[in-house]
């Protein structure tokens, strides 16, 4: 049974990385907290959603369009709205993203409704066992795998190529950047458009495995943040260090203290580990 | 200057009679509204002292709000001890939990100050979900006041009130005082008003637990006039959120600027909420949007500098934008 | 009377040296240079005394009386007050507000009230020459203002002893010039002075002593005759540079 | 610039088009006289609103029924019956400021209640405060009746009894199962559901092997799914919320857990659930205090078969329970206006403490503190629809589940 546990919360961590791994990237650059960073997950779900329920549309298949349409829609919010405020203090980009969370969750509520959605696929509740004692959901694991595959592909970008360089470079020093040649404002969006982008693949996901409504996204906000707190900022394996750190945890410690204490055990961590280690398990001392 | 000054206090005086005498030719209602304004008022000056005046960003405020409510919830509902014991208790409950959490919490800076009294808020209201005194999740009564309906709506009006009135009046003073100084300094550069000889810690410290007091007593007030707590919207991060846009929205890091803020988004809410029984929120949301990418720097500034119009508009964005 | 004195003091960041060892010592009314190329560990020092950090080894006093491991505002309400290297104004307060908050917090602000250290900060803008800029925004000032502003913050704290750290550092010949008297007249109000500089000009102009770094380790220490024929320290720091900056 | 420009002139059309709006929506505000005011509070937006849905559409189609019929008579006049909603963005504090709203503002007669008891408990207060009888059909926590508050009725049954027809269901089959799981969602109506069932179960001889909280709105319930199967249960009994059903079904599949019988307070009965689950929807039990096949002779529609049909051409889904529950609150207070003679409040209160009225959500009686009384039923889902198999059932129930990879 213990090891069941360990692999749920394995399992539960991947999904809670994905989830984080573009607000952690949106912060990490431009230190923008994204507060509407679940709505844009929200928006990936529905647009899975609608494409299954209309078009019938495998989620797999329909997982790159909501990257590409949630990463448009990124870019844009980015260009047309943040980047007219983004010299300002950094409380005034959190309300402002506060106000496009309000206006994304009830713009949705509104065309929308409020009712529970879900995607119904075949294999949604497929799984495989290995031995008696463990059961393994399969779109977990392809959740899981597809973590990585970001990460990596995140990783790339950012190390590898000519657009990573600028994208460093904005975030070490924007004036100095912009008198080497780089574009700031587009790199400042397209940064945004890969960390929406990735929370539409996560949104993606989550309509597989969870049923959806336009209210879902406050608290993938508050999970990510922890995610993003516990694995810190600044590396590609941060996000996959904390959500593995806050999958594990919550699942031992729902299961010795009971589902309720799960929220008391995941914040409790999170402030701790912010007075011990700042800048996260992985970050240095100080 | 002196006739300046004159000008402002007659000024000052002459709303405030408005206000104080305002529920006498009031519907219910209306005093019900004007108690919740001057609740946000409260919370949101209170705010101001360790965001705006201070720079620590607190995004878990509400903490002290639901700490204020629940003291009084147990105390006059368990120990069967009157509201004005409780509504102290629920003040100095709050601002003594603000200096046990503040003195490691805040040694962190900016984003991380702001998560981590974000995690203490949630962590307080799972606590709270988990306890046996609060009753859980379940929720718990207090006892109702026993007075006539009039009676009800003025007692709630004029505790409000008069806490909104204290809180802007210590406030006044701790800005005048040296003690107001050192948090702004703090604010500025808080290695630098180290070196001038500032104990930090202590400042920030004084400034988390005032803050914690004020919304504590607004949450006593508020669990007497509700008469039942629930946890999760006595904890709610949308009332933190709320005042900081209120603060923001008014200006922040100013005397005023959070009232001015609190009065307006109540206002401004309550009046879409009447026309759109859903769309409200979605207006709201465009509310938030175009002020701040207009007025960054909240009404006040834009009453203090009597600019108003595109042109100011436009400036502030040349000012912020990329 | 020494008013300063430093016994093996040493630094270490994550076991990289950045002071090693050091001893030195201030007498009261000195004005001691602190020289040495860029990464030679004189802020590091600086910081040290000022209980920025707490040194790895060795001790610091002041007046007899140790203070490493205190914090800065306890050390800065002892009568040591420091200037940044960068400056640090409160952006967002006038000058006048400025130099109060160090009237108020220094050395006897307890005893002052928000009133009478406002009053104090108007003399000390006077003396360093800011008076006509008193009601500015601490963001508004040029360069030379801004180091005087971040000098009279320090002054106005009513110290013993004040840490100068490169307060020369971008002004011109002129205003070198200015600052250097202004360096003089601190010496005779009575205060021992640590002045960290690049600029030869002024630590010839002003220091009794001159105590040179280098690696982390303490080269030279004497006249500033003495100190500036210094084979050592010529090859080490001054070099080809001296000679130009001097002939 | 240009776009800045282009930005400002869309703002100022917008700002122009919401001005037009608010000017227009003074014009339609225009009262007639003979109109008995019901004022409702209740969730449009937030975490409550889809619940809160239901209940708005069946008070809507009550009240439209009552006065397509000749409205509401008291003494020799007739009234017509209007809504007045407001939204209380399913936050306690803005609801229970709207009943003072609805009150002092626009002058309600009577109150109807939120949704979800959390809610129902502060705005119960306000009604009291002012002693505006309120009937509600969204809160059945005893917590809402245990203060002796003369002025809230709630037609939802008392929590505790929920499973009541479910266990003596398990007694009926053959071999009758022995342990049960009880799982309940921290919320003050679950935590009730819970309560009573474990008391009763153990009353009955059941082994409660597993009585365990999850946090409410729960997503993961891989932990409790785990030690379900390792304790191996034979029932399930969920107390929660529909996300929290479907989330627990999925999950269950995932993660293989097959329990004997797995039953839900809410969910099965919705629509929004079998749409959800499609297959894995299947044998799933639920209970409710009312079900699509029940049988009653109605007040407002002429049988509960016909208020199902009427509402399924009207709202396009199946009622579920919320529904009918909602259709029986603005019954009740036409049948006690109408007895009371009176709009005065205190006599309308009389006669709705003292109301026996058959709908089609069944006999509405209410106890001393204002519940009604009465017990639920258990449904099973059989071919995607959902049946009362229990008691008197429409179709028999299916016993043990097929486990999730027997079946097709």
């Amino acid at each position: 049974m213990l090891l069941q546990i360990l692999v749920n919360g394995i399992l539960m961590g991947g999904l809670y990385a994905l989830m984080a791994i573009g607000m952690s990237l949106i912060w990490g650059v431009m230190n923008i907290i994204n507060i509407a960073h679940g709505s844009f997950i929200m928006l990936g779900a529905f647009t899975t959603y609608w494409l299954f329920a209309i078009l019938g549309m495998d989620p797999f298949v329909s997982l790159a369009f909501s990257i590409a349409l949630l990463f448009a829609l990124g870019y844009g919010v980015q260009r047309y709205l943040i980047n007219y405020v983004i010299r300002a203090s950094a409380f005034i980009t959190l309300i402002l993203a506060f106000g496009i969370e309000i206006f994304i969750n009830n713009a949705a509520l509104v065309s929308w409704t409020a009712d529970i959605r879900k995607v119904q696929v075949a294999y949604g509740a497929a799984n495989f066992s290995l031995g008696n004692y463990v059961t393994i959901p399969t779109i977990r694991v392809v959740a899981f795998l597809l973590v990585i595959v970001i990460s990596i592909a995140f990783f790339y970008i950012l190390n590898r190529t000519n657009l990573g360089r600028s994208i460093r470079a904005t975030s070490q020093d924007l004036d100095a950047a912009r008198l080497v040649g780089v574009d700031v404002a587009k790199t400042y969006a397209i940064t945004f458009g890969l960390g929406v982008g990735a929370a539409g693949a996560a949104g993606t996901l989550w309509s597989i495995l969870f049923p959806i409504s336009p209210i879902m996204g406050g608290e993938l906000t508050l999970k990510s943040f922890v995610v993003v707190i516990i694995g810190g900022l600044g590396s590609m394996l941060g996000p996959i260090i904390g959500g593995l750190a806050l999958g594990i945890t919550e699942a031992f410690g729902t299961n010795w203290f009971g589902s309720t204490y799960g929220n008391l055990i995941s914040f409790t961590i999170l402030v701790l580990v912010l007075i011990i280690r700042p800048k996260g398990i992985l970050g240095g001392a100080d | 200057m002196e006739k300046k000054k004159l000008q402002y206090a007659l000024i000052g005086g002459f709303i405030l009679l408005i206000v104080v005498l305002f529920p006498l030719v009031s519907n219910n209602f209306i005093i019900r509204f004007g108690t919740d304004i001057l609740m946000f008022a409260i919370m949101a000056s209170a705010w101001n002292i360790i965001g705006g005046y201070t720079g620590y960003a607190s995004f878990g405020n509400v903490v002290f709000f639901g700490i204020g409510g629940y003291i009084t919830a147990i105390l006059m509902e368990k120990a069967g001890m009157h509201f004005a014991v409780a509504y102290l208790a629920a003040g100095f409950g709050a601002a003594l939990f603000a200096v046990l959490i503040g003195l490691p919490v805040l040694r962190l800076h900016g984003h991380y100050f702001a998560i981590a009294t974000l995690g203490v808020a949630e962590a307080m209201k799972a606590l709270v979900q988990n306890l046996e005194i609060t009753e859980g999740n379940s929720g718990i009564y207090l006892p109702m006041l026993d007075l006539s309906i009039k009676g009800q709506y003025y007692f709630f009006f004029y505790m409000m009130l008069g806490t909104l009135i204290l809180t802007l009046l210590l406030t006044y003073l701790v800005l005048n005082a040296k003690l107001g100084y050192s948090l702004i300094a703090i604010r500025e550069d808080e290695d630098a008003a180290n070196s001038v000889g500032i104990n930090t810690t202590l400042s920030k410290t004084i400034a988390f637990a005032l803050s914690g007091f004020f919304t504590g007593l607004a949450g006593s007030i508020y669990a007497y006039q509700q008469a039942f707590l629930k946890p999760g919207p006595a904890f709610s991060v949308q009332t933190t959120v709320k005042m900081i846009v209120m603060a923001v929205f008014g200006g922040m890091g100013k005397l005023f600027g959070p009232l001015i803020g609190a009065f307006s988004i109540e206002i401004i809410s309550e009046t879409l909420s009447n026309y759109f029984l859903v769309a409200h929120t979605l207006f709201f949301g465009t509310v938030v949007i175009l002020a701040i990418v207009f007025t960054p720097k909240g009404l006040i500034d834009m009453i203090t500098q009597r600019k108003f119009g595109i042109s100011y508009f436009l400036e502030n964005i040349r000012e912020h934008r990329i | 009377m020494v008013i300063l004195e430093g016994k093996n003091v040493t630094k270490r960041f994550a076991g990289l040296l950045a002071v090693s060892d050091i001893d030195f010592y201030l007498q009261d009314g000195e004005i001691l240079g602190l020289i040495g190329p860029n990464g030679a560990g004189k802020t590091t020092l600086v910081n040290v005394i000022a209980g920025v950090y707490r040194p790895s080894e060795g001790e610091v006093f002041f007046k007899g009386k140790q203070i490493s491991g205190k914090k800065p505002y306890q050390i800065g309400r002892m009568g040591i007050s420091r200037t940044f290297q960068v400056v640090k104004p409160f952006p967002g307060m006038t000058v006048k507000e400025n130099a109060a908050v160090g009237a108020m917090y220094g050395a006897g602000g307890k005893n002052k009230s928000a009133k009478e250290a406002i009053q104090r900060a108007e003399e000390i803008l006077e003396f360093v020459g800011l008076a006509d800029k008193m009601n500015k925004g601490a963001d508004q000032l040029s360069v030379a203002s801004r180091k005087r502003l971040e000098m009279a913050k320090a002054l106005a704290m009513n110290p013993k002893l004040v840490l100068f750290d490169e307060v020369m550092a971008g002004l011109n010949f002129g205003e070198i010039d200015q600052a250097v008297e202004l360096i003089k007249k601190i010496r005779e109000s009575g205060m021992s002075i640590l002045i960290i500089e690049h600029v030869m000009r002024a630590i010839k102009n002003v220091c009794d002593r001159v105590f040179v770094l280098h690696h982390g380790e303490k080269i030279a220490d004497g006249t500033v005759e003495d100190v500036l024929n210094d084979e050592t320290v010529i090859k080490a720091y001054l070099g080809r540079r001296y000679k130009e900056l001097t002939h | 610039m240009i776009i800045m420009k282009r930005l400002l002139k869309n703002f100022f059309y917008g700002f122009l088009t919401i001005g037009l709006v608010l000017s227009f929506g003074h014009f339609a505000q225009a009262a007639s006289k003979s109109v008995i005011k019901l004022g409702c509070a209740i969730s449009f937006t937030g975490g409550e609103s889809r619940t809160g849905k239901l209940y708005r559409d069946s008070y809507d189609m009550a009240v439209e029924q009552i006065n397509k019929n000749g409205g509401v008579k008291v003494g020799n006049q007739t009234y017509q019956l209007k809504i007045v909603y407001y939204d209380d963005e399913s936050d306690p504090t803005k609801s229970s400021k709207f009943v003072e709203k609805l009150i002092a503002e626009d002058k309600v007669n009577f109150l109807l209640g939120p949704y979800s008891s959390g809610i129902t408990i502060p705005d119960s207060l306000v009604a009291q405060r002012y002693k505006v009888p309120m009937i509600e059909g969204g809160g059945a926590s005893g917590k809402i009746f245990s203060r002796g508050n003369k002025y809230i009725f709630g037609t939802l049954p008392p929590a505790g009894q929920y499973f009541k027809s479910t266990l003596e269901m398990l007694k009926t089959f053959n071999p009758v199962p022995k342990t049960i799981a009880i799982l309940y969602s921290d919320d003050k109506f679950d935590i009730s559901v819970a309560e009573g069932t474990e008391k009763l179960a153990k009353e009955m001889g059941f082994d409660v092997a597993l009585y365990e909280k999850y946090a409410e709105r729960a997503t993961d319930f891989s932990s409790i799914l785990t030690k379900i199967k390792a304790l191996n249960t034979d029932v399930v009994l969920v107390a929660g919320h529909t996300e929290e059903s479907l989330n627990f079904t999925q999950q269950a599949k995932e993660l293989n857990v097959n329990p004997k019988l797995i039953s839900m307070t809410v969910g099965p009965s919705e629509a929004d659930f079998r749409k959800s689950l499609g297959k894995d929807a299947e044998y799933i039990f639920g209970v409710a205090s009312w079900s699509t096949q029940m049988n009653f002779k109605g007040y407002l529609f002429k049988d509960t078969q016909e208020f199902v049909k009427e509402f399924k051409a009207k709202y396009n889904y199946d009622p579920d329970y919320h529904n009918a529950s909602g259709i029986a609150d603005v019954a009740v207070f036409k049948d006690a206006i109408e007895r009371a003679g009176s709009l005065n409040k205190e006599k309308v209160r009389a006669a709705i403490a003292s109301t026996k009225l058959d709908t089609i959500y069944g006999t509405v009686e209410f106890s001393e503190n204002g519940q009604i009384k009465g017990t639920s039923v258990a449904l099973q889902i059989l071919g995607g629809e959902i049946y009362q198999v229990y008691p008197n059932g429409a179709k028999k129930p299916v016993y043990p589940f097929p486990s999730w990879k027997t079946r097709k």
